[in-house]
């Protein structure tokens, strides 16, 4: 058992939502109780979606328990089949229903529909949302395509030579929930189309099963988001041949290494590569000059794996900061995670409780955090500036206006997205350092809070905690004086680190000579 | 009764259940915890349901079954001890914990009594246990809360003290308002349950005249009666004519004459007429359908039939307790077509094709069918919002009014939604 | 004299520097003292601009008053002519010079040289710098055109007909310093684009003179942004009969109007105007059902002209607000602006001076501010949420990604940028709202400041001034209960209504009757 | 004096005139205003160079001439007047109020000194006002503060007591650390030149020994000569080099024998090249252009090159005092090029052939070299940090290696400036 307060990812049979939700012409019946139907709204009221989830939940209930729960199942499936004519079928139970055992997929593959049906065997007491959508989406592509296994030759990536057309390929991944998953994909088809490549099918997004069936018409496919189409990738390159790129376009150099790949692949000339370095404002927004004050910013990371990994490429070699963070709750890419935090020289912080997060957050005294919801509201708390870089997300996630992560624009949207609230922060600063008190009885009003006053307190209530545990380290009056001194970005870590120093040197009592002599030591 | 039209429908149903109602009722006893014994599902069902609130207030949670607490109970209730036991120490400044049963907890057979009997024992002056169920096989959204109230019905002492309580959640500042009204009827001994702090609950017994605020409370009435309490037969007090009846019927109770009544609340029916004015400019004639979810569907019928002149179609609600509905259905137009359960689809297929002004649905359901050019207005708002009583009647209104008035305003056809 | 602590225009030479920046192949020699090369970093830091303005300053100093001033004006063209190699010369003088009268431009035409020379007097004691822009613009355009005027026949809408060649139009007004003007002009280019509509020429941003030459070669001008363009589209009617637009496509509605009106300028059938409805997301997302709250909320706008008219627009038909306040500082488009608040029942606000802008805005109550930079800051200062619309903009409003106002997109840009301080908003209040003491012993930080306790000093402190103004009204300890009930982005407004209803029926104590009287009398 | 080469160069310039020296004075003084008789362009000068400020602090602003103001001078001395009355009932917490010069009033010949006299005379007790000019056909940047401290000079009284006054606008946390280390080595009685408060001016005399901290105050130096004040002649408190030859200087005019000075300061020192390491690291070799605009030039000169080993291409500077800049240019290394005026394009060209890894310019170059693929450092920056004195020293190199070290992180190609 395990007291969870607030969880980043949901049940797994909320990932085969996302999937079918994102298709067109399948229908998902869940065998569940009326309770579940709540994850209907996370696609009309998050994404805002206009039209209600292909699901049709089974609903039973305590009174049909001691009867038969699987007549139930059937009269779902069949009511189902017959309103809304799914050309391929879902067929899985919630957690509630894998305790009872009715084994829906396996009485829908017993009532003699001639469309496929897919049984989804999702593990709801050990595998999370993610995990579902991954599994689902795979269990989809195995299921249409696996027929065509034994008459197909393997892919040549090449083979587009000789069909004597563009280079074809698949984008796979982009789900809803996803983040910016609907923009992504248009970003990346405009970029694959400068460079003479085709779209072949986009999927899940948008896509029908004749689509997934109409996969292995591309060359290779493009995995888009690891956390859901990495299974699929490998199986259909296991069983067709089929090559799949490894980079995650997020970020300028990612994009130009993904352009880069993706040539390789298919063997095709890069004939534009100075050009690339240009399609995107960040590299000059980033060496504009009013730009220098982002050079060494210490930066939290936590989100899922592909986002967060990216984050750290581009916070550190893109606009100079300083990763001081790193983190995912996608167990799956922990490794990958683990290797970009090796190379940071930070601990990766695995993890799916929220409070560690926020603990490991103020413990790296960050400028800037880059995280789901869940770390805003953290960083919001602890006065810190925060841009949202990952599901779970909000319906302030889902904007209205083009806003991908992913290729030349999402370069220019992380650009904009993460300075801004630094920015905003500075001016916060500015503004409290050149106001004048009796010209502001009423207080300034400020985004971060009034952080004068709370980081004080936040420093107040964190030393009462210290001084036990640092063997009561006193701050002299002078000390405390020259640190009010310090800009309130870097007061946190100054502090910190005068700390350090003094228990390093043995020395029991912070003066402002101290300050400067850690300022001295640490630079 | 008037010629009311019942009907009764099964089938897959677009609801919240019980668990939900831990949204309320947490910010309602802020000395009280709700650990819910469930699974991922519940816990990202109460996050979701809960919005910003998550960020602002952990005063619920979830102990998560994991593949190993499915092998043997036995080491299920050592785990859920073990959560408890850290939860609790963390959180010292718990009161009351309630444990939450699940579908899952509930279909495995979780004896959450029996662990609450137990912390009891040990926690014994510290903390208090009490469990209830808000699985969803058994209770749909608002009864979570008639099932949290009657699980403190054991622990209200018994005193023969003539009082007035109010049962069933309020928004605080319309509790400080009938209060306010009851006063000034003459009526000063009032008390509600739930009460603000978990540990201060009313004493009842016979002389104990019990008003219920809101329809949903079957479980919790029956207790109240087994306990010696009498209960006010009266609608709920939504809109003016309902907090009238409402009022009245505490009076009668108390035996406060009806002149002193409407000498009370006269002016503040002439103020809520008013106000109510420009709502019902909008709402008047405009064709309703409401779908089940908060069990309050027959109430706001009624409303917003009797008072605001809109037509109603169909009303659908979650579950039915005729006896407790009484007086609201004899408040009902004739020919009203009440339908009690679900079936989503068909139900769907009704709304479409009596081409309704207005909506009343969950939040599955709201864009999808403004989508289809069909205006809406989320149920769940309902239970959040401070809607009770004659001062709120314009804000009940509102809530339906706006909707219809952002259409107005905003171009009526059907669009692309992206 | 006027005393002035900060103005939203500059002086009517840097209206020229924005002509002259946005072109190529343009030189202005500015008769100028050094310090006016202030002006240079409002290109070079708030735009980020990789070049220098073309502008060579004299530079003259007191020690040159005395001797030839008039010398030192010829040296410069001089060296600026042979260094820079302009196609055409803009000549003039900022506020200093301009009390010497050395007339700079009649001595550069003095001077011999073969290209077009334009002699620009910006009178600096009584014009500003919209009205220097638009004068420029105005006499670059002359200068260029005005021999052509006597051998051309009156420009038909209709001729591209005859030239059987898709229409050709102008796109003027877009500079520099202009609010999202870069990104304005790519969204307008592809929705002409997409109606089978050819840009001619761009201007002032990114043309150069041989494209002022080619004005003509269009049907009819575009007239994106009044306040530059006007007097020059105007000057193109008269002498060469070409029609030009007169709305301004920001918002659905306008945007659809503007597609209307060019369609029916050049007499081109509208084909696909049913489309037009669903090209943005606007309008889904204004009906999406968590858009219900925004009926209602209470809106201050204040800013150029062009951008306060269309906002008040869209705010009011298309996202359901109330207009609570309309004001713009450009005296241009003074009557505009009037016209517009006149439709909405509010006093139009037309000043220079900040300090008025908040005087208003205080009074209004308002739950958004869409205003400038200033407002922003005004808005901040009073705990009200804002958005920046319009000019005088800073470095956070030339944004990497793209961001325009106008069209589709820019509709999408709005509705994210208005919607998303409100969200903020709320969310503030329901997490106070929800929160509960004795976890959150730090504060919480918020990106409106302390809203609940600074609500308390605003209205406390407007209380004590109106205590005198409004006769002794005297809240009494109900009253004062019942109002910190009241959620507190209406609380100003409910106090203020209340506060009326008792003057209006001589209540002299406020209770919390009188609150729920007042409630009902104003619903 | 080493063999430094001299030039001087006339020619379109690009800096700030003196009015934009408010930004910094009106920080140090919170109770004074700042009022520019000026244009258009004046008001809009100050608040392009104030960015941020000026949302938040209003005690600066100009009054704006009219066209009628230029009709008759008598009628804008009136102007003035009227406008100065309603900005001291607006502002009563004015103590001193600064009639700020600007080109065109002084092309107009508006006689301000006649103002302030009258005003003076008006406003006894309650607000000062003094005169300067703050005009770019006479001062450049940093002289508007010269301006301003010579202007308050005939308001200080007389006083023979023995101090030392450090003259020129430091941060205040610089300040505290100043003055106790004077306090450190002996000297008790120091005071600052502009005081924190207007109204607080420091008394001078024949024992005010004067310790330059700005290297930008000709005039005022000249003024403070003629009330006796004994000037000690030093370099500039920039770096350790010259903050140490500062503190021996000052300790040599109180008559402080150096072995206390080292006493003191040799912890400082030592810290601050520890402090010093990383940066010189970055700075290195490095090939530096300093172009003209705070006067700091050579002294900042000195230090990127004794203390950084920076190699110096050109030093500019606006306007060259060599007796006030005579200790600083024996410190500089042979062969140093120092450029006194501007012909901003001729120096454009040599800063191209010149190839430096570094540029030292104003904000309106900086992007345009920066898009050249030249690293720059706004010099602007250079008087709103704290970089005086030898704690400071790494956070002065830091300003220069910052821009170094993040052209080495970012890819150092020219890119394409949108």
């Amino acid at each position: 058992m395990e007291l969870t307060l607030w969880t980043y990812e949901g049940p797994p049979h909320v990932g085969a939502m996302r999937i079918a939700s994102s298709m067109k012409d399948i229908h998902y019946v869940l065998h569940a109780p009326q309770g579940d139907t709540y994850a209907d709204l996370l696609f009309t009221m998050i994404e805002r979606r206009g039209q209600r989830p292909p699901v049709t939940y089974t609903t039973f209930q305590a009174r049909d328990l001691g009867g038969d729960t699987a007549e139930l199942v059937k009269k779902n499936i069949k009511e189902a089949v017959e309103r809304f004519k799914p050309k391929t079928l879902l067929v899985g139970e919630s957690c509630t229903a894998e305790l009872i055992q009715d084994q829906p997929g396996a009485l829908a593959k017993g009532m003699g529909f001639d469309m496929p049906i897919v049984n989804l065997e999702l593990p709801a007491y050990s595998k999370k949302e993610n995990w579902g959508a991954s599994e689902t989406f795979y269990q989809l592509t195995r299921t249409l395509l696996k027929d065509k296994v034994s008459f197909s030759d393997k892919i040549s990536p090449f083979r587009w030579k000789e069909l004597g057309r563009r280079p074809k390929v698949n984008i796979l991944g982009p789900s809803l929930l996803g983040f910016r998953c609907r923009d992504d994909v248009i970003e990346i088809q405009r970029i694959l189309s400068e460079q003479g490549i085709d779209t072949n099918v986009v999927a899940p997004l948008g896509a029908s099963p004749d689509d997934i069936e109409r996969l292995i018409d591309a060359e290779i496919n493009i995995c888009l988001y690891q956390e859901i189409a990495e299974a699929s990738c490998e199986w259909l390159k296991r069983n067709f041949g089929m090559e799949y790129t490894n980079t995650i376009p997020i970020g300028i150099k990612n994009t130009i290494e993904f352009i880069n790949e993706v040539h390789e692949k298919l063997d095709l000339p890069l004939t534009n590569k100075e050009e690339l370095e240009n399609k995107s404002k960040l590299p000059w927004y980033s060496k504009s000059v009013d730009s220098n004050y982002l050079t060494g910013k210490r930066v939290f990371i936590f989100g899922d794996g592909t986002h967060a990994i990216a984050a750290a490429k581009i916070a550190k070699e893109e606009l100079g900061f300083e990763v001081v963070g790193l983190g995912t709750y996608s167990r799956e890419m922990a490794r990958q995670v683990r290797a970009t935090a090796k190379d940071l020289n930070v601990e990766a912080l695995i993890t799916n409780n929220y409070l560690e997060v926020e603990d490991a957050m103020k413990k790296a005294a960050p400028e800037l955090v880059l995280g789901t919801q869940m770390e805003r509201h953290s960083a919001k708390r602890l006065g810190i500036p925060c841009s949202v870089i990952s599901t779970p997300m909000h319906v302030q996630d889902v904007p209205a206006r083009y806003s991908p992560q992913m290729g030349w624009e999402g370069a220019n949207v992380i650009f904009d997205d993460w300075v801004h609230p630094l920015m905003m922060g500075l001016e916060e600063h500015l503004i409290d350092m050149f106001k004048h008190d009796f010209e502001f009885v009423d207080g300034h009003q400020s985004h971060l809070g009034h952080t004068a006053t709370n980081k004080n307190n936040i420093l107040n209530s964190d030393e009462k905690k210290e001084k036990n545990s640092k063997e009561e380290i006193i701050w002299t009056e002078s000390g405390r004086a020259e640190l009010t001194k310090v800009p309130f970005f870097v007061r946190g870590k100054v502090k910190t680190n005068t700390e350090k120093y003094a228990i390093l040197r043995g020395i029991p009592e912070i003066s402002d000579e101290t300050l400067y002599d850690a300022k001295a030591y640490f630079s | 009764m008037s010629k009311v039209e019942f009907k009764k429908e099964t089938g897959p149903r677009e609801v919240f259940c019980g668990l939900t109602s831990i949204v309320w009722l947490h910010r309602r006893m802020p000395d009280a915890f709700f650990l819910v014994v469930g699974s991922r599902t519940c816990a990202h069902l109460i996050q979701s349901a809960a919005g910003v609130m998550i960020f602002a207030e952990p005063r619920f949670g979830t102990a998560i079954l994991e593949e190993k607490d499915l092998a043997g109970l036995a080491d299920a209730h050592e785990e859920l001890d073990r959560v408890v036991n850290d939860l609790i120490e963390r959180r010292p400044e718990i009161k009351t914990l309630f444990l939450v049963g699940s579908c899952p907890s509930e279909v495995i057979k979780l004896d959450l009594a029996t662990v609450a009997e137990k912390l009891n024992k040990r926690f014994l002056g510290q903390v208090r246990f009490v469990n209830y169920s808000g699985s969803g096989i058994e209770t749909t959204f608002t009864q979570g809360e008639d099932g949290a109230l009657k699980a403190l019905i054991p622990l209200m002492e018994s005193s023969n003290e003539e009082k007035l309580l109010l049962v069933g959640t309020l928004a605080n500042n319309v509790e400080d308002r009938f209060k306010k009204i009851f006063r000034n009827l003459g009526i000063s001994n009032i008390e509600s349950f739930p009460p603000r702090q978990s540990t201060e609950l009313p004493k009842i017994g016979k002389n104990t005249k019990v008003l219920l605020t809101q329809p949903y409370l079957s479980d919790t009435v029956r207790d109240l009666k087994h306990r010696g309490c009498d209960i006010i037969s009266a609608p709920f007090p939504l809109g003016i004519e309902g907090s009238t009846q409402w009022f009245l019927a505490a009076a009668k109770a108390f035996k406060i004459g009806e002149l002193k009544v409407h000498e009370i609340i006269s002016p503040l029916i002439k103020r809520a007429k008013l106000a109510l004015e420009s709502h019902k400019e909008i709402l008047k004639g405009k064709r309703l359908f409401l779908l089940p979810e908060s069990q309050l569907e027959i109430s706001l019928a009624r409303f917003l039939h009797n008072e605001c002149e809109m037509d109603l179609i169909e009303v659908g609600t979650p579950y039915l307790n005729k006896d407790l509905m009484k007086e609201e259905i004899n408040l009902l137009p004739d020919n009203t077509k009440i339908v009690e359960g679900q079936h989503v689809e068909k139900q769907l297929d009704r709304v479409r094709n009596s081409n309704p002004d207005l909506v009343v649905c969950g939040m599955g359901l709201a864009n999808p069918l403004e989508a289809e050019g069909i205006s809406t207005k989320w149920s769940i708002e309902m239970v959040f919002s401070p809607i009770h009583g004659i001062d709120q009647a314009a804000d009940l209104a509102g809530l339906f009014s706006k909707p219809l008035k952002r259409n107005q305003i905003l171009t009526s056809k059907t669009l692309v939604t992206h």
